[in-house]
C-alpha cells in the first residue's frame, strides 16, 4: 500500500493514468474501492479522518452475529491495504471539482498530519507523554486506552494536533523514531479522475440539542454509539459497563428509539434512520448476554422496525430469550430522580396513561444526520440533494446523483445498514467503472522478492504471539507464552506482536523474517479461516513460500472459551504452539497453479435482477447467459405497475427486456432448468435443459450470479381468494391502474399488514408490505378523495426516507391503527361488504368497518421449491426460511459461500424494485472483480501422488468425490492439480500411502499429535 | 498436562473439519460458549481426509478420547467427505475392541459451520464421557510401568 | 436289453415301474436296512439306498446295498460325486457288481454345507453326467475312465435325476438330454407337487422325443404333515410346492393331515400315468417307508410284475 | 443378434439415444457408446435434433457401426429433400447401417438457427414410402436401382395432450404403419398406470411399441414437466420422491432405471434418452436390470 | 489379483506375545490392492499391536516396512538389515510373500498375518469375489466367460445341478448360480446349442491335483 501524503507520485503522470476518485475511507468507501481495484482500475481512496474505517470500526458488535467487529472488518481492511490499485489518502478533503465525466480534475487537500508516516512505529510514547496532542475522536473518554482510532488502524500511525500542543520540544524529543514533523503543511494535489464515488457517511445526531432528554448534561444518558464504546474491549472503560456518572454498574437500563429521526418538532429530520431498531436491539442483547438477569432491558419505540434479512428472528430472540423488555411508546422527557444520578423516564401509553419509570441509564438511539460540511462538498460538486440533504438519486438508477460521473453510496444516499451500504458501494463501483478502461495488470509476483529456497535448511522458527488486546492477552500471560516458545527446538525466536494483523505487527513479522533469516513462522493469534491469507502474504513479501506459516488457534479456540479456567488455557496455549511448531517444521514450499478465466457469466433468473446484472454486465463485454424458467422474461416485477416514487415500472421493465433480448451479448435461454454443476470460480461448467423439448445444453462460465426470486405469498387468510372484494396489495396495484373509475365508487378500504408475514410459518418481515399499502393508500386518494382508508398494522416499517410517505399519509387522512398480534383484525363477508373488526388500542374496544375492499399486504415467501433446488445442484446453503444464504451477512452481502457465486435480487431476501437494482448491479460488480483477473490462482494444496509407491488400486478413482484422478498411460494415479478441490479423501483411502495432501501431509498431522501428547505419554 | 493423582483429566483430541466444525469451533468462540480445555483441535480441510492412522497414533501416542467432526449429512463441502470419516471410524472402533482398548473412545459427530453450541456441547458431553471411562489403558499402563 | 436288471426288464416290457428307497442308519445296524427294505418287498421293482443323502454322513450306500441284494431284493446303487473321486467311484461300482448289484444312480449330491459336515472338502472331480459318462464307458466299452479295459465289465443299468422344476426351467429339458447324450437309461424325477408345470416339462421332452431314449419315473413323496409341506417350499432347494398343496394340507385337522398327504400323491400318480412318457413312479417316502405298500396298491400298481 | 431379428421375435429391445457432437471431436460420443456397449440393442441417433446444428446422424450411425454397435438413426423431411434423403438412405444402407426412424422434423425455432430455410419436401408418410420404395427397387421416379436397401424402418408418436390428439395421433401412426414402419417410439412415459391405457389402444396397431423413458435429471425438470406438461404423467409423488432422496441425482437415474424395468413387462422395447447425460446410462441399466 | 484378509487380533497378537522386537512386512501388490496388507494396514497393525501390548504393559518394538513385492527374492533380500535386528517377522504379504521370506531368511520366524484367499475382482470398492482357482486349463472360452470351476459351488461343469433358484445357488441367496450366469450369456452370444454338448471328465492334472506346480519358461530361464 501507499500512501501519499507527502509527495503525491500521482501527480506528474498524472495525463495517462486515469482513475477513479473515492471520496470517504469507511466501510462503504474501502468496499467500493476494493472492487474498483480488484477489476484492475486504479483507485484514490481520500477520507478526511487520520485513519480509514468509518463509523463501524467504533461500533462493539454487529447484529445479528454479535461478532466483534474488528475481528471482521479488519482483513477488509488489510485487504485494501495489499491492493496495488488504491491509492490511500487519509487526512483528505476535496477542495473543488472541474470537468465532466470522463474527465473530472479534483483539487484536494491533505491536512498535516505532524507525524512522518514511514517513521511512526507507533510505540505510542507521544500518546503516553503528551495525550492532549494526539488526535482521537471515537466517543466519551477520547484518551483511552489507546489514541488509535481502533487497534488494527490503517494506516497504522499517529496523528498529532498541533493546536492543543504547548510542548512542541518536548513532543518532538519524546519521538524515539524521531518521526514528528513540528512545521508540517498542508498539502493540495489535483487528480484526475473519470467517475467519482460519494462515500462520505453522515454523522450521528447530536443529542445535545434536545432539551427534553436532558440537552447532553445528564451524565447517565448517552447515545447508542457511546454506549458501544463502554461495552467495547477497546473503549474508555476497557469492556466494563460502568455508568459515567459513578462508575457503577447500571442495573436497569432504557433505550429511547428514534432520537433524531422521524422528528419534525424538535429537529428536522422527518426521516428513519433505519438501523436504530437494530443497534438498539442488539445493544440491549449483548448486555443481557453478559449481565443475564443482573440487569433489565427495557426499549421504548414508536415501531420496531426490523425489516431486514432474518432480523425478525433477532427481535424475537431479544424479546424471548433475553427478556428484553418493549414499550410502544416515545418518551416525552428524561427527568433526574431527586437526590440521586438516577434517571426518570416520562411516557404515554398507546392508551393513553401517563407513565413514569426510573433507569439507571439511558441510550438515546440516536440517528443519522448529514452534515454541513457534506452540503458544502455536494455544492462544489454540483450534486443535487433533496430535502433531507441526502444525495438524490432515482429509482431505477439508485446510486446515480444527479451529475453524470458522480455516484453514491452508503449513508449519504439515505440511511442504512452495514450490508445495506456494502451493496450500494458494489453497485457504485460497478456503475463508476463504466466507461473507465482497465489498466494492464501489473504482475505482482515480479514486486515481490524471489522465494527463497529453505528446503535444506535446518528449521528457523519464528513464534509471534498476539494479544489481540483483550481478546488474548486478557487471559493469557503472552509473554511467558513466548518465553516458553523460545525455548522449544527448532525455534530461532519468540516474541509478543501485540495485534499481529495491524499493519504494524505485519511488517515487524516481515523484517523479523528478512533480519533473523526465519524460514517457518508460527502465529498464535486467531483463526487461520479469517487470517492465514494475511500471513501467508506476509511470508511471501518477505521472500519465503506462504505455506511455511502455521497459525495456532489461541483466541477463538482457547482465551474466548476457557476465559473461566485461565490455567487449563495456559496450558493448552502450550500445546497449540508446539503443534503448530511441529506442523510447520514438516511444511514444505508449495507453488501454486495459475489457470484461465472463462469471462462468460451466467445469471439464473430473467426478472429485474437477473436482468439489471445481465446487462450490466453484457455492456461491458462479458459474455451473459441468462436463464429463466418461465417463457418469457420479467419476474414478478411485470406485476408492479407503479413505485411508491410513482415512477412507472411496467415501462421501466419493459425496457429491460427489450434491451436485454436485444443485447448482442445476452443469450436469453427461457423455459430453462439447471440441471447439472461442476467445476470451480474462473471455470465452472452447468449444465441446463430448456425450450419446450427440454434440450441439454452445458454452459461454460467463470462467475454465477442468482437472481432467482421470491414468489407472492397467497396465503389463504382473510377470505383471499373467497370473497372478491379481498385482494392483495399486489393484485390491488393492476385495479388501480387499469380501473381507477370503480376507486370512486367505493368509500371505505381496510388494509391488513403482515398477513403471512412475522408469522410461525413466514416469520421474516416482508419488507415490502408497508410501502405498498402506503403506496396503495395514496393512490386511493387521489382518485378518490372521500374515500376512507384504514391501515391495520403491527410496525408501520417505512424506513429511511419512505417515512416521507408515511407522514403524507397521515396528513391526507389515512387511518393507521395498530392491532396486536395475539389479537388480530377479523373479517366476515356480508354480501359485496366486509366486515373487519379490530380492536382499538386507543379506544381500548373493539371497532366493525364495513370494507368495500379488504387489501391484505401479503408480501413475499422464498421460492423454496427452486432455492432448494438450486442449492442442492449448486451446493449452496439456504436460510430457514429458504432465501439463499450469503457469505457473511455483514460484509459480504453479495457474495455466496461459493466462490464465484453471487446473489440479486429477491432471491435474497424481500426487497423493493429500486434496491433489486442496486443488488444487481452490485453483484454484476461482483462477478466483475472474479473476472477482471485473466487468470486464477489455485492453491498448492492438492493432492499428489508418489508414483514409486502408488499400486494403481484404482481406490483413489473410486473414492475422489469429484472423480478427479484417473490411471495414466503410465500405469499410476494422476491427479490434476488443476482440478483436484484439496478435500484429501484419496489420501486417506489409499492403501499404499502413495497419496499425499499437500499442507496437510500425514508428517505434519502426525507430528502435531507427537506435539501435544509427548509430554503425556 | 499436569496429573494431579485424584483427578483425572482426559486429553480428547478433534479433528475438525475446515470449512464446518473448525468454523463451528470458531463460533462457539466468538460466541464465547465454554467448553472444556481438555479438547485439542487438529484442523483437517475435509474430515475425509482423517486416516484410520492418525486416529490410531493419537490413541497410541496416549490421547484419552478422539472425535472427528465434520459436516452435516449431505452438506460436505467435498460432497461425500463425511460420509468416508463415518466409515473409518466405524473401521477404528472394530479394532480398538479387537485390541481392548474400547470403541467408545473414538466418536463421528456431524455439525454445520454455524453450529457454535452444538460443538461446545459436543466438546463437553465427550470430554465427560471419557473422563468415565477412565484414562486410555495404553497411557495407563505406560505410567504404571514408569511409576 | 443291456443289462440284467429288473427295473430295466420293467421298463422295457412297457410296464409302468416301481422304484422305492430306503435311506441307511447313522449308524452300524444291518437289522434297520433289513427292517426297511422288508417293507417294501414285493412293492417296487427296485430299492435306491441314498448315498449320504443331504450330506449327514450314514451307513455307506454300497454296504446297504449288499445287505438288501442279500435279502434277494434288488437295490439301486445311489453315488454322488461330492464324497469321492473317480478312482473311488469306479471301484465302488466293480465292488457293488460283484454283488449283483446292477442298477446305479448317478447323482452330483446336496452340497456339504446343508449336512452335517460343512467344514467337509467336497471333490467333485467329476459330476454327475461325466459320472453317466464313466459307468456307460466301464460297461459298453469296457474300459476304466483313466483308458485300461476292465476285466468283466460291470452291467450297470444307469440312472440319474432329473428336476423339473429347478430353475433356469428352459435348460431342464436341455440338460436331460444332456444326461441323455452321456448314456443315462433311466432317470428319477425330483417330488412332483406342480403337476402342471411337470406335465409342461414333459411335453417338452416329449416333443424332443427324448422320452423315447430314456425311462423316465416320477419322482413320488407323500407328505406326512403341513408342517413338512411348508418346509418343502420353502427350505428345500429346487423344490416346487404349489401353495394351493401347503393349503391342502393345512385345511384338514392334524390327524387326517397323513391320510391327506398320501390322498395326494394317489391323485398324482393317477394324473402322471395319463401323461405321456411317464415310464413309472420313484416313492420316496422318507422315514415313513411302511406307508410305501399303501400308496402301491391304492394307485393300481400292485402287484408288481413278474419279469 | 440384430435389432430386426429381435423385434421380429418378439424380444424386448433396449435403445438409448445419444447426440452427436456439436463439432468434431467424437471423443465423448464414443467413451458413452463404449460404457453401454454389450448392454443395449441399438443406439439411436437423432438427426439435428431441436434445431441444434450438430454432426449428422449418418455420420454418427457409422461411427456406432465402426464400434459394433447398431445403429437406429433418424430421418426427417426438414433439412433434406427428396433427393438428399433417398441419396442418404443409400447410403446408410451401403454403410452399414440397419434401422430408421422416420420423425417429424422439430421447429427450428428453438434452435440455435431459427433463420434456416425449412425443406419440408417429404412429410412423414411420404418419406415411409420413399424407403419403401428404395427396398423395393426404385427411387421416387420409379427408375430402378443397381441393388436396394433393406432396412427397418420405425417411426414416432408424437406427444399429445389429451384423448382427442391421442386419437388424431393413432390415426395418423396408423397411416405411418400402412405407409411401412414396422416399430413405433412412443412419447416419454413418466408412469406405467398411464402407459397401459395408451398400450391398450396403441397395440391395434400391429407394430413393436418401443416406449421412451426420458431421464428426468433434477427436481426442478420433474416440477418443471408437472406443470408445463400435465398431461405428460409428472405426478407430485415422484417429485416428492426425488426431493425426499439423499442422493437425488441418484434417485432420478433409480426412477429411469424402474420405469425401463417397468416396460419390460409391457411393452417391445425401450428407448432411453438422457441427453447429456450418456455417461449415466450404465446405472440406468443396473437399475433396470438389463 | 490375490485377495487377502486381516487374522483376527487375537491370532496375531499370540504370535508376536513372545517377542520383544518384530519387523512387520507389508507388500505393494495384490494386498495393497485389495486394503490388506498395504503400508497403510501396516501402519495400521502395528499402532494396534504396540497398542495392546503397551496396554499389558509390554512394549514391542515393530520395525514397519512395505517391499514392492514379497514373492521375488531380489525384493526380499532388501529385509536382510531389518531383519537381522529382530526376534520375528510378520508378513502382511499373501502366502507366496509369507514363505518367501520364511525361505531366504532361515532362522527366524516367520508369521502371516493374513488369510489369503483367493483370485478374485473388485466388483466395486471394498467387494472382492473369487472369480479363478488357478486349475490350469481354462474352459471360459465355452462357457461364457464365466468360470464353472471358481464359481461354481459344486465345481460342476455340466450344470446347473437341480438346486438352482431363481438364479441363485442353492447354498445362499446370495451367490449366483454360475450356470444360470452362463446360460444367459450363451443365450445372449446366441450359443444355445452349444450346451448340450457334455463337457467331459477333466483332466485336474493341471490343477493343484497335479502336485505343486511350477511354470519353467526355457526362453527365459537362464
Amino acid at each position: 500500500m501507499r500512501y501519499y501524503e507527502k509527495n503525491n507520485s500521482i501527480k506528474g503522470d498524472t495525463e495517462d493514468i486515469r482513475q477513479i476518485l473515492v471520496i470517504g475511507g469507511g466501510l462503504g468507501g474501502i468496499r467500493t474501492a476494493l472492487d474498483i481495484a480488484e477489476t484492475g482500475r486504479n483507485v484514490t481512496l481520500i477520507d478526511k479522518a487520520q485513519a480509514i474505517g468509518g463509523l463501524m470500526t467504533q461500533l462493539d458488535r454487529t447484529f445479528p452475529t454479535n461478532n466483534c467487529d474488528l475481528c471482521t472488518v479488519a482483513p477488509t481492511l488489510s485487504a485494501s491495504g495489499r491492493e496495488l490499485h488504491i491509492d490511500i489518502m487519509p487526512l483528505t478533503q476535496l477542495q473543488s471539482l472541474e470537468g465532466e465525466a470522463g474527465n473530472f480534475a479534483a483539487e484536494i487537500e491533505t491536512a498535516p498530519r505532524y507525524i512522518d508516516i514511514d517513521r511512526c512505529t507507533s510505540c505510542g510514547v507521544c500518546a503516553e507523554k503528551y495525550p492532549e496532542c494526539v488526535v482521537f475522536k471515537p466517543g466519551l473518554d477520547p484518551r483511552a486506552p489507546t489514541c488509535m482510532r481502533y487497534p488494527q488502524a490503517t494506516p497504522f500511525a499517529f496523528a498529532i494536533d498541533m493546536d492543543k500542543c504547548t510542548d512542541v520540544d518536548g513532543l518532538v524529543n519524546a519521538c524515539p523514531a524521531m518521526a514528528i514533523i513540528p512545521d508540517d503543511k498542508p498539502k493540495t494535489t489535483t487528480i484526475q479522475a473519470d467517475s467519482i464515488v460519494l462515500a462520505p457517511g453522515a454523522e450521528l445526531f447530536d443529542y445535545s440539542l434536545l432539551d427534553n432528554y436532558g440537552n447532553g448534561i445528564l451524565k447517565n444518558v448517552v447515545s447508542g454509539m457511546e454506549y458501544e464504546r463502554i461495552m467495547s474491549a477497546s473503549g474508555p472503560t476497557n469492556g466494563l459497563l460502568q455508568r459515567p456518572s459513578d462508575g457503577s454498574q447500571p442495573k436497569k437500563v432504557a433505550w429511547i428509539q428514534c432520537v433524531g429521526s422521524r422528528d419534525i418538532n424538535r429537529v428536522d429530520s422527518p426521516y428513519c434512520s433505519s438501523v436504530c431498531c437494530m443497534y438498539a436491539l442488539k445493544e440491549a442483547i449483548v448486555t443481557k448476554e453478559r449481565f443475564q438477569d443482573d440487569i433489565e432491558a427495557t426499549i421504548y419505540y414508536m415501531d420496531m422496525r426490523t425489516f431486514g434479512k432474518d432480523y425478525e428472528l433477532y427481535l424475537n430472540r431479544a424479546q424471548n430469550d433475553y427478556n428484553v423488555k418493549l414499550v410502544a411508546s416515545r418518551p416525552h422527557s428524561i427527568e433526574v430522580a431527586p437526590g440521586t444520578d438516577d434517571l426518570v423516564l416520562l411516557y404515554t401509553t398507546d392508551e393513553g396513561n401517563m407513565e413514569r419509570e426510573e433507569f439507571d441509564m439511558v441510550v438515546l438511539s440516536t440517528g443519522f444526520k448529514i452534515p454541513a460540511d457534506l452540503i458544502a462538498l455536494a455544492e462544489k460538486l454540483g450534486v443535487e440533494l433533496d430535502q433531507n440533504n441526502f444525495a438524490k438519486t432515482s429509482t431505477f438508477d439508485p446510486v446515480a446523483t444527479s451529475k453524470n460521473g458522480i455516484y453514491v453510496c452508503g449513508l449519504f444516499e439515505s440511511p442504512k445498514d452495514i450490508p445495506e451500504t456494502i451493496t450500494q458501494a458494489s453497485a457504485a463501483a460497478c456503475r463508476a467503472c463504466e466507461g473507465v478502461g482497465r489498466f494492464v495488470q501489473q504482475n505482482t509476483a515480479d514486486e515481490l522478492p524471489m522465494e527463497r529456497d529453505v528446503r535444506n535448511e535446518d528449521a528457523k522458527i519464528g513464534v509471534f504471539i498476539c494479544d489481540c488486546g483483550e481478546n488474548i492477552g486478557g487471559v493469557l500471560d503472552v509473554e511467558e507464552i513466548a518465553k516458553y516458545a523460545a525455548g522449544l527446538p527448532g525455534v530461532a525466536l519468540a516474541e509478543v506482536v501485540g495485534h499481529g494483523c495491524s499493519s504494524e505487527s505485519m511488517e515487524r513479522i516481515e523484517s523479523r523474517i528478512t533480519s533473523e533469516k526465519l524460514n517457518r513462522v508460527v502465529i498464535g493469534g486467531c483463526s487461520p479461516r479469517t487470517h492465514e491469507a494475511k500471513f501467508q502474504d506476509t511470508l511471501r513479501k518477505a521472500g519465503i513460500n506462504k505455506h511455511l506459516v502455521d497459525m495456532a488457534n489461541l483466541r477463538d479456540q482457547n482465551t474466548w472459551v476457557h476465559v473461566n479456567q485461565p490455567e487449563a488455557a495456559a496450558v493448552k496455549a502450550k500445546e497449540q504452539i508446539r503443534m503448530s511448531i511441529n506442523n510447520v517444521v514438516n511444511a514444505r514450499p508449495l507453488a501454486d497453479f495459475t489457470l484461465p478465466v472463462n469471462k462468460d457469466v451466467l445469471v439464473v433468473g430473467g426478472g429485474v435482477s437477473g436482468m439489471t446484472s445481465a446487462i450490466s454486465l453484457a455492456d461491458q463485454g462479458f459474455k451473459v447467459f441468462l436463464l429463466e424458467i418461465a417463457d418469457k422474461l420479467g419476474g414478478i416485477a411485470a406485476q408492479v405497475r407503479r413505485t411508491i416514487e410513482g415512477d412507472d415500472a411496467t415501462a421501466f421493465v419493459e425496457s429491460l427486456v427489450k434491451k436485454t433480448m436485444g443485447h448482442e451479448n445476452i443469450q436469453v435461454l427461457t423455459r430453462a432448468v439447471v440441471v447439472d454443476h461442476a467445476g470451480m470460480p474462473g471455470m465452472f461448467n452447468t449444465g441446463i435443459q430448456f425450450g419446450p423439448r427440454m434440450q441439454y445444453r452445458s454452459i461454460k462460465h467463470g462467475a454465477t450470479i442468482l437472481a432467482t426470486g421470491a414468489l407472492p405469498n397467497k396465503p389463504a387468510e382473510y377470505l383471499l381468494g373467497e370473497h372478491k372484494a379481498v385482494t392483495t396489495q399486489l393484485d390491488f396495484d393492476s385495479v388501480l391502474e387499469d380501473a381507477p373509475e370503480s376507486i370512486k365508487e367505493l368509500d371505505n378500504f381496510v388494509m391488513v399488514q403482515c398477513v403471512g408475514s412475522r408469522t410461525a410459518e413466514n416469520p421474516n418481515c416482508s419488507r415490502v408490505c408497508c410501502l405498498s399499502a402506503i403506496k396503495n393508500a395514496l393512490n386511493i386518494l387521489d382518485l378518490n378523495p372521500e374515500a376512507r382508508v384504514f391501515i391495520l398494522y403491527r410496525d408501520i416499517r417505512t424506513y429511511g426516507l419512505y417515512e416521507d410517505y408515511y407522514s403524507e399519509a397521515r396528513k391526507r387522512g389515512v387511518i393507521f391503527a395498530r392491532y396486536n398480534p395475539e389479537t388480530p383484525p377479523r373479517v366476515n363477508a356480508s354480501g359485496d361488504i366486509i366486515e373487519v373488526t379490530y380492536k382499538d388500542q386507543i379506544f381500548g374496544r373493539e371497532l366493525v368497518i364495513e370494507a368495500d375492499r379488504l387489501i391484505l399486504s401479503t408480501g413475499l415467501i422464498a421460492d423454496d421449491e427452486s432455492t432448494e433446488d438450486l442449492a442442492r445442484i449448486f451446493h449452496l446453503p439456504r436460510t430457514g426460511d429458504g432465501y439463499f444464504l450469503e457469505d457473511h451477512i455483514k460484509l459480504r452481502p453479495l457474495d455466496l459461500p461459493v466462490k464465484g457465486f453471487f446473489v440479486a435480487g429477491t432471491a435474497h431476501a424481500p426487497k423493493n424494485i429500486g434496491e433489486c437494482v442496486t443488488q444487481a448491479q452490485a453483484a454484476a460488480g461482483r462477478a466483475k472483480t472474479l473476472l477482471a483477473k485473466d487468470s486464477i490462482s489455485l492453491d498448492g494444496a492438492v493432492a499428489k501422488v508418489n508414483n514409486n509407491t502408488c499400486a494403481a488400486c484404482l481406490i483413489c478413482v473410486r473414492a475422489c468425490p469429484f472423480n478427479v484422478p484417473f490411471i495414466n498411460a503410465d500405469g499410476y494415479s494422476e491427479i490434476d492439480p488443476a482440478k483436484c478441490h484439496g478435500c484429501g479423501t484419496c489420501a486417506s483411502e489409499c492403501p499404499a500411502k502413495a497419496i499425499q495432501l499437500m499442507r496437510f501431509e500425514d508428517d505434519q498431522i502426525l507430528a502435531e499429535l507427537e506435539a501435544l501428547l509427548e509430554v503425556i505419554a | 498436562m499436569e496429573k494431579s493423582n485424584n483427578t483425572f483429566e482426559p486429553v480428547v483430541v478433534a479433528f475438525c473439519c475446515h470449512y464446518c466444525a473448525y468454523t463451528a469451533a470458531d463460533m462457539a468462540g466468538s460466541q464465547r460458549i465454554a467448553y472444556p480445555a481438555n479438547v485439542k483441535i487438529v484442523r483437517v480441510p475435509c474430515s475425509g481426509k482423517v486416516d484410520a492412522i492418525h486416529l490410531m497414533k493419537a490413541l497410541e501416542k496416549g490421547a484419552d478420547g478422539v472425535y472427528v467432526a465434520g459436516c452435516l449429512e449431505g452438506d460436505c463441502h467435498f460432497n461425500t467427505g463425511n460420509i468416508a470419516a463415518s466409515r473409518k471410524v466405524t473401521k477404528v472402533k472394530i479394532l480398538l475392541d479387537e485390541i481392548g482398548i474400547g470403541s467408545e473412545r473414538i466418536e463421528m459427530f456431524l455439525m454445520s459451520a454455524g453450529m457454535g453450541r452444538r460443538f461446545a456441547e459436543v466438546a463437553t458431553e465427550f470430554t465427560e464421557k471419557i473422563r468415565n471411562l477412565g484414562p486410555n489403558p495404553v497411557k495407563a499402563a505406560a505410567d504404571k510401568a514408569v511409576g | 436289453m443291456k443289462t440284467q436288471s429288473v427295473l430295466e426288464k420293467v421298463l422295457k416290457s412297457g410296464n409302468l415301474a416301481v422304484t422305492s428307497e430306503c435311506g441307511p442308519p447313522r449308524g452300524t445296524s444291518a437289522a434297520a436296512v433289513r427292517e426297511k427294505a422288508e417293507l417294501l418287498r414285493g412293492y417296487c421293482d427296485g430299492i435306491n439306498v441314498t448315498d449320504n443323502q443331504t450330506a449327514m454322513v450314514r451307513m455307506s450306500s454300497l454296504a446297504a446295498c449288499i445287505l438288501i441284494r442279500q435279502m434277494g431284493l434288488h437295490s439301486i446303487l445311489q453315488m454322488t460325486t461330492r464324497d469321492k473321486n473317480r478312482l473311488a467311484l469306479q471301484s465302488d461300482i466293480l465292488g457293488a457288481y460283484a454283488h449283483e448289484i446292477d442298477t446305479v444312480l448317478c447323482l452330483s449330491g446336496d452340497h456339504p454345507k446343508f449336512g452335517d459336515h460343512p467344514m467337509a472338502s467336497n471333490v467333485y472331480d467329476l459330476d454327475s453326467v461325466q459320472l453317466i459318462q464313466t459307468v456307460k464307458q466301464m460297461r459298453d466299452d469296457g474300459k476304466f475312465q483313466g483308458g485300461a479295459d476292465i476285466a468283466d465289465p460291470p452291467k450297470m443299468f444307469i440312472g440319474a435325476a432329473a428336476n423339473p422344476f429347478a430353475d433356469p426351467f428352459e435348460l431342464r429339458v436341455a440338460r436331460l438330454a444332456k444326461k441323455v447324450n452321456a448314456g443315462v437309461d433311466f432317470i428319477q424325477t425330483q417330488c412332483i407337487y406342480n403337476v402342471d408345470k411337470f406335465e409342461q416339462w414333459m411335453e417338452a421332452v416329449v416333443k424332443r422325443g427324448l422320452h423315447k431314449e430314456v425311462y423316465i419315473m416320477a419322482g413320488i413323496t407323500p407328505m406326512k404333515t403341513a408342517g413338512m409341506a411348508h418346509y418343502m417350499k420353502k427350505r428345500v432347494p429346487g423344490m416346487d410346492v404349489p401353495d394351493e398343496v401347503v393349503d391342502r394340507m393345512a385345511s384338514v385337522p392334524k390327524e387326517e393331515m397323513a391320510e391327506e398327504g398320501i390322498k395326494i400323491c394317489i391323485e398324482t400318480i393317477e394324473r402322471l400315468k395319463k401323461v405321456e412318457g411317464v415310464a413309472g413312479f420313484h416313492i420316496m417316502a422318507i422315514e415313513w417307508e411302511e406307508k410305501v405298500p399303501e400308496i402301491v396298491k391304492r394307485a393300481g400298481l400292485y402287484p408288481r410284475p413278474e419279469v | 443378434m440384430s435389432l430386426k431379428k429381435r423385434l421380429s421375435k418378439g424380444e424386448f429391445v433396449v435403445l438409448a439415444e445419444m447426440n452427436p457432437p456439436k463439432g468434431v471431436d467424437i471423443t465423448r460420443l464414443l467413451s458413452s457408446a463404449r460404457l453401454i456397449k454389450g448392454r443395449v440393442d441399438g443406439v439411436v441417433i437423432p438427426d439435428m435434433d431441436v434445431g441444434v446444428m450438430r454432426m449428422s446422424a449418418l455420420g454418427g450411425g457409422v461411427l456406432m457401426n465402426q464400434l459394433g454397435m447398431e445403429a437406429v438413426i433418424h430421418v426427417y423431411g426438414r433439412d433434406r429433400n427428396s433427393m438428399a434423403i433417398q441419396g442418404d438412405i443409400l447410403a446408410a444402407h451401403v454403410l452399414g447401417i440397419q434401422n430408421l426412424i422416420v420423425t417429424t422434423g422439430e421447429d427450428m425455432a428453438n434452435g440455435d438457427h431459427p433463420s434456416a430455410k425449412v425443406v419440408d419436401e417429404l412429410d412423414v408418410v411420404g418419406l415411409l414410402s420413399a424407403v419403401q420404395s428404395l427396398e423395393d427397387g426404385a427411387d421416387l421416379s420409379g427408375i430402378a436401382l443397381e441393388g436396394s436397401p433393406s432396412l427397418l424402418t420405425g417411426c414416432a408418436i408424437e406427444a399429445y395432450k389429451d384423448d382427442a390428439s391421442l386419437e388424431k395421433e393413432l390415426e395418423l401412426a396408423a397411416k405411418k404403419v400402412e405407409a411401412g414402419a414396422e416399430f413405433i417410439i412412443t412419447p416419454p412415459v413418466y408412469d406405467l398406470k398411464s402407459f397401459d391405457s395408451f398400450y391398450a389402444k396403441a397395440s391395434a396397431l400391429k407394430v413393436p411399441i418401443i416406449p421412451t423413458v426420458f431421464l428426468i435429471k433434477s427436481v426442478g425438470v420433474a416440477r418443471y414437466i408437472a406443470r408445463n406438461e400435465p398431461w405428460a404423467g409428472v405426478s407430485d409423488d415422484l417429485i416428492k420422491r426425488i426431493r425426499q432422496a439423499a442422493d437425488r441425482e441418484n434417485e432420478c437415474l433409480k426412477i429411469a432405471g424402474e420405469l425401463a424395468a417397468g416396460l419390460r413387462e409391457k411393452a417391445q422395447g425401450v428407448k432411453i434418452v438422457t441427453i447429456g447425460w450418456e455417461t449415466k446410462l450404465p446405472v440406468i441399466l443396473d437399475y433396470a436390470g438389463m | 489379483m490375490i485377495t487377502a484378509e486381516r487374522k483376527p487380533m487375537e491370532e496375531i497378537v499370540e504370535c508376536a506375545r513372545n517377542f520383544s522386537r518384530v519387523l512387520l512386512v507389508g507388500c505393494n501388490e495384490c494386498v495393497t490392492v485389495c486394503a490388506a496388507g498395504g503400508r497403510k494396514e501396516v501402519g495400521l497393525l502395528a499402532s494396534a499391536l504396540r497398542m495392546h501390548f503397551m496396554k499389558e504393559g509390554k512394549n514391542l518394538e515393530i520395525i514397519e516396512t512395505t517391499l514392492e513385492r514379497q514373492c521375488d527374492p531380489e525384493y526380499i533380500d532388501e529385509l536382510a538389515d531389518s531383519v537381522g535386528q529382530v526376534d520375528a517377522v510378520l508378513s502382511m504379504a499373501c502366502g507366496c510373500g509369507v514363505q518367501e521370506i520364511a525361505r531366504r531368511y532361515k532362522d527366524k520366524h516367520v508369521f502371516p498375518m493374513v488369510n489369503t484367499k483367493f483370485m478374485g475382482a473388485s466388483e466395486r470398492q471394498g467387494v472382492w469375489a473369487e472369480r479363478c482357482q488357478g486349475c490350469g486349463d481354462c474352459v471360459l472360452g465355452i462357457t461364457g466367460g464365466i468360470c464353472p470351476i471358481a464359481r461354481c459351488s459344486k465345481r460342476i461343469l455340466n450344470g446347473p445341478c437341480g438346486g438352482s433358484t431363481g438364479g441363485k445357488c442353492e447354498i445362499s441367496p446370495d451367490v449366483d448360480c454360475a450356470w444360470q450366469l452362463i446360460w444367459d450369456r450363451m443365450k445372449s452370444l446366441g450359443q444355445e446349442d452349444r450346451y448340450e454338448e457334455v463337457m467331459g471328465a477333466r483332466d485336474w492334472r493341471t490343477s493343484r491335483d497335479g502336485g505343486p506346480r511350477r511354470i519353467i519358461r526355457e526362453d527365459m530361464a537362464l
